[in-house]
């Protein structure tokens, strides 16, 4: 486990970008997805109004 | 097409100050090369002979509002595009304008210049001539952004965001004193994209 | 004799539809006044007659050439929008100097100025200017007269009275010229011209 | 070819969101499995290889997305279809995400294998200019208020970009055999062990699939956004 966690002693990096990256994915996603939520309801609310 | 070229030289004459900034401004980046790097004589030269692509690329920069922004918002662009009635025509009337009033003052004052920085004469020509074709380029691709962003108001930030990426070839090509005929072509390339562009993003804004 | 005919006008601004279905005939000599509520598409209407706007359907015709083929048309008419073309940092006299050389035309800008009032001010800078003066000095572009048609977009907003009737009396006379003009306003005119339209 | 999207598409995308979500999730979980568990290190460049698995995939979605972008600008202007226009926006912002992951992780693998964050190459510089092509493209939609005008203006923009970057690289070339005979940068691009391809393969498809996750994601937000201004108007 250790050895893993290591990385042949280039932890520091490999962990740092896989961590960048996934967080960025995943934040990049939830920015989206929670927009895509405040709108559809926004939208949803000025076509009850409009009906 | 020389009816525009005359009004806007007038233009210009009459709000002189605005010509004068930008010539200051010019003189000024490259003033500020022997304060950040100190003024061993060798160094100094070189460093003018990138400098000074930076310093052009920023003149052209600052000065992009003033192409089509300030006859669009008071509406003289409308009378502009309809008493000539091929825009392609306007559009290259606005390089001869644009290039006249804010490159050749700086193309002016450049040998000036370079005797402070220490170039030799030799140097000073290669330097100029590069920087005379580079303009020409800069200046068509600063028109088709200036037409593209007139309904973007008070956007230089994103202006020169969308410009930077268009100089990097000019200034790489620019700063090497052989590469001339690269940057003839460069700017021959711009041309025809910017012209076809810059009449594009005008009637877009005409309607 | 000119004939400006509209068949079946409709165009679109980005999803909404402005104008619908506009025909209408304007003849030599005839005064045109488009009345509408805000956004109707007034100010569309003139910038499709005055060639900006090439995106529509329908046609408009001058004396049954289409006037998108027409390449004279572009020289026929005068447009006077709701921007006034001023430069506000320059002196009334340097903008009409300005503009005598857009419309490649010397006017004798003293004498035409004493007639609307103006001489006065002439070297003031135009942004020390009220709005009703510098509507004033907008409408100064229609001295200058090789022009058939004049299309006008709020010409009468911030004209006091006096100014409004010799506006008036302006169209009057270049309508007995046999010229057109085609002028939108949402506001009770004190006259009634030829024609009215609302859309 | 005239595609025009409806209720039911919409329907569509709306109900295979949550596999595409869950499918994501899976082939990146057996990618990272592989990546960081299963595949050897390097001869040369020892564990810090493995950030190649991340990189490679994101520079090239970068340049695909661009691509795509760029492609489908100029299909708009040829078809007017406003389908087009819609796909440009929506894959943007994710181009944009994966050309900062790809500049970010390259310069976290440049620091142990060259030894510096960043090399002036010319694969690096005209990725980072990629990006602000990106940025140019989103903010200048944004700015404009006159949406209608502002998607044309853009696509305008993305096109001359799609023109920009070839010769930036070239460029760029050009001035490294100038300025830096020694070239150091070239990645060790030959004979990829298969262990190297499996895991490689895998995240490319992991990194596929969230792009296709999110561009639809975005595609409904721009489709609202699009009928938004239509009502509004």
């Amino acid at each position: 486990m250790n050895e893993l966690l290591d990385m042949g002693g280039y932890a520091i990096f490999v962990w740092s970008s896989y961590g960048i990256f996934f967080f960025s994915l995943v934040i990049f996603f939830l920015i989206n997805m929670l927009n895509l939520r405040k709108y559809e309801k926004i939208f949803n609310k000025t076509k009850n109004k409009i009906d | 097409m020389l009816n525009l070229i005359k009004r806007d030289l007038l233009l210009s004459f009459y709000s002189s100050a605005n010509f004068f900034f930008t010539v200051s401004f010019f003189v000024l980046i490259l003033i500020l090369i022997p304060f950040a790097f100190g003024t061993q004589s060798d160094q100094l030269t070189n460093l003018f002979k990138g400098v000074v692509w930076i310093a052009l690329a920023l003149s052209i920069i600052i000065t992009v509002d003033r192409i089509y922004n300030a006859d669009y918002e008071d509406g003289n662009l409308d009378i502009i595009m309809q008493k000539n009635k091929t825009i392609e025509y306007l559009v290259i009337s606005k390089y001869v304008t644009h290039w006249f009033i804010y490159c050749l003052p700086l193309l002016v004052i450049l040998p000036i210049l370079s005797f402070l920085f220490y170039l030799d004469y030799l140097e000073t020509i290669q330097i100029f001539i590069n920087l005379f074709i580079g303009s020409f380029g800069m200046v068509f691709i600063a028109n088709f952004v200036s037409a593209l962003t007139l309904g973007a108001k008070r956007t230089i930030f994103l202006k020169a965001i969308i410009m930077i990426p268009l100089f990097v070839p000019f200034i790489i090509f620019g700063s090497d004193a052989g590469s001339w005929p690269i940057l003839l072509g460069l700017s021959m390339l711009s041309f025809v994209i910017s012209i076809y562009v810059t009449a594009y993003g005008l009637r877009l804004y005409g309607e | 004799m000119n004939e400006l005919k509209i068949e079946d006008l409709s165009c679109k601004r980005g999803e909404s539809k402005v104008l619908n279905n506009i025909n209408l005939t304007i003849k030599s000599g005839e005064t045109l006044v488009v009345k509408g509520r805000n956004g109707s598409g007034k100010t569309t209407l003139l910038r499709i007659l005055s060639n900006f706007i090439t995106s529509y359907q329908g046609k408009v015709s001058l004396n049954d050439l289409s006037i998108l083929e027409d390449n004279l048309y572009n020289n026929k008419f005068n447009l006077i929008g709701q921007k006034n073309s001023l430069k506000d940092n320059l002196s009334i006299k340097k903008n009409l100097e300005l503009w005598d050389i857009i419309f490649n035309e010397t006017l004798d800008h003293a004498k035409l100025l004493e007639h609307d009032n103006l001489d006065r001010l002439i070297n003031r800078d135009v942004g020390s200017l009220s709005d009703g003066q510098k509507k004033c000095i907008s409408l100064y572009r229609l001295n200058y007269n090789k022009y058939e048609f004049w299309f006008l977009d709020e010409p009468f907003v911030y004209l006091d009275e006096v100014n409004t009737n010799s506006l008036i009396e302006k169209i009057n006379r270049f309508n007995e010229n046999m010229g057109i003009v085609i002028l939108t306003s949402n506001i009770n005119l004190p006259k009634k011209f030829h024609k009215e339209v609302n859309i | 070819m005239y595609i025009k999207i409806n209720n039911n598409h919409i329907e569509l995308i709306k109900s295979a969101n949550p596999y595409l979500i869950f499918a994501t999730i899976f082939v990146f979980i057996i990618g990272l499995y592989y990546s960081l568990f299963q595949s050897p290190p390097d001869y040369i460049q020892g564990d810090s290889m493995r950030i190649m698995y991340i990189h490679v995939p994101s520079a090239w979605f970068a340049l695909m997305t661009y691509s795509i972008l760029a492609g489908s600008c100029v299909l708009w202007f040829i078809t007017r279809n406003p389908l087009f226009n819609v796909v440009a926006r929506s894959i943007a912002q994710v181009g944009m995400v994966f050309t900062l992951m790809s500049l970010i992780t390259g310069s976290i693998w440049g620091k142990p294998t060259w030894g510096v964050w960043w090399v002036w190459d010319a694969r690096l510089t005209s990725m980072l200019i990629l990006f602000f092509l990106y940025i140019a493209y989103i903010f200048l939609w944004q700015a404009i208020s006159n949406k209608e005008l502002a998607s044309k203006i853009s696509a305008a923009l993305a096109i001359i970009g799609f023109i920009n970057i070839p010769i930036i690289k070239f460029s760029v070339d050009w001035w490294n055999t100038l300025h830096q005979p020694a070239s150091i940068s070239k990645l060790s691009a030959p004979s990829i062990d298969e262990s190297m391809l499996i895991p490689l393969f895998i995240m490319t498809i992991a990194c596929f699939l969230f792009l296709v996750t999110v561009s639809l994601i975005r595609f409904r937000l721009v489709l609202i956004e699009n009928k938004m201004l239509r009502t509004s108007n």
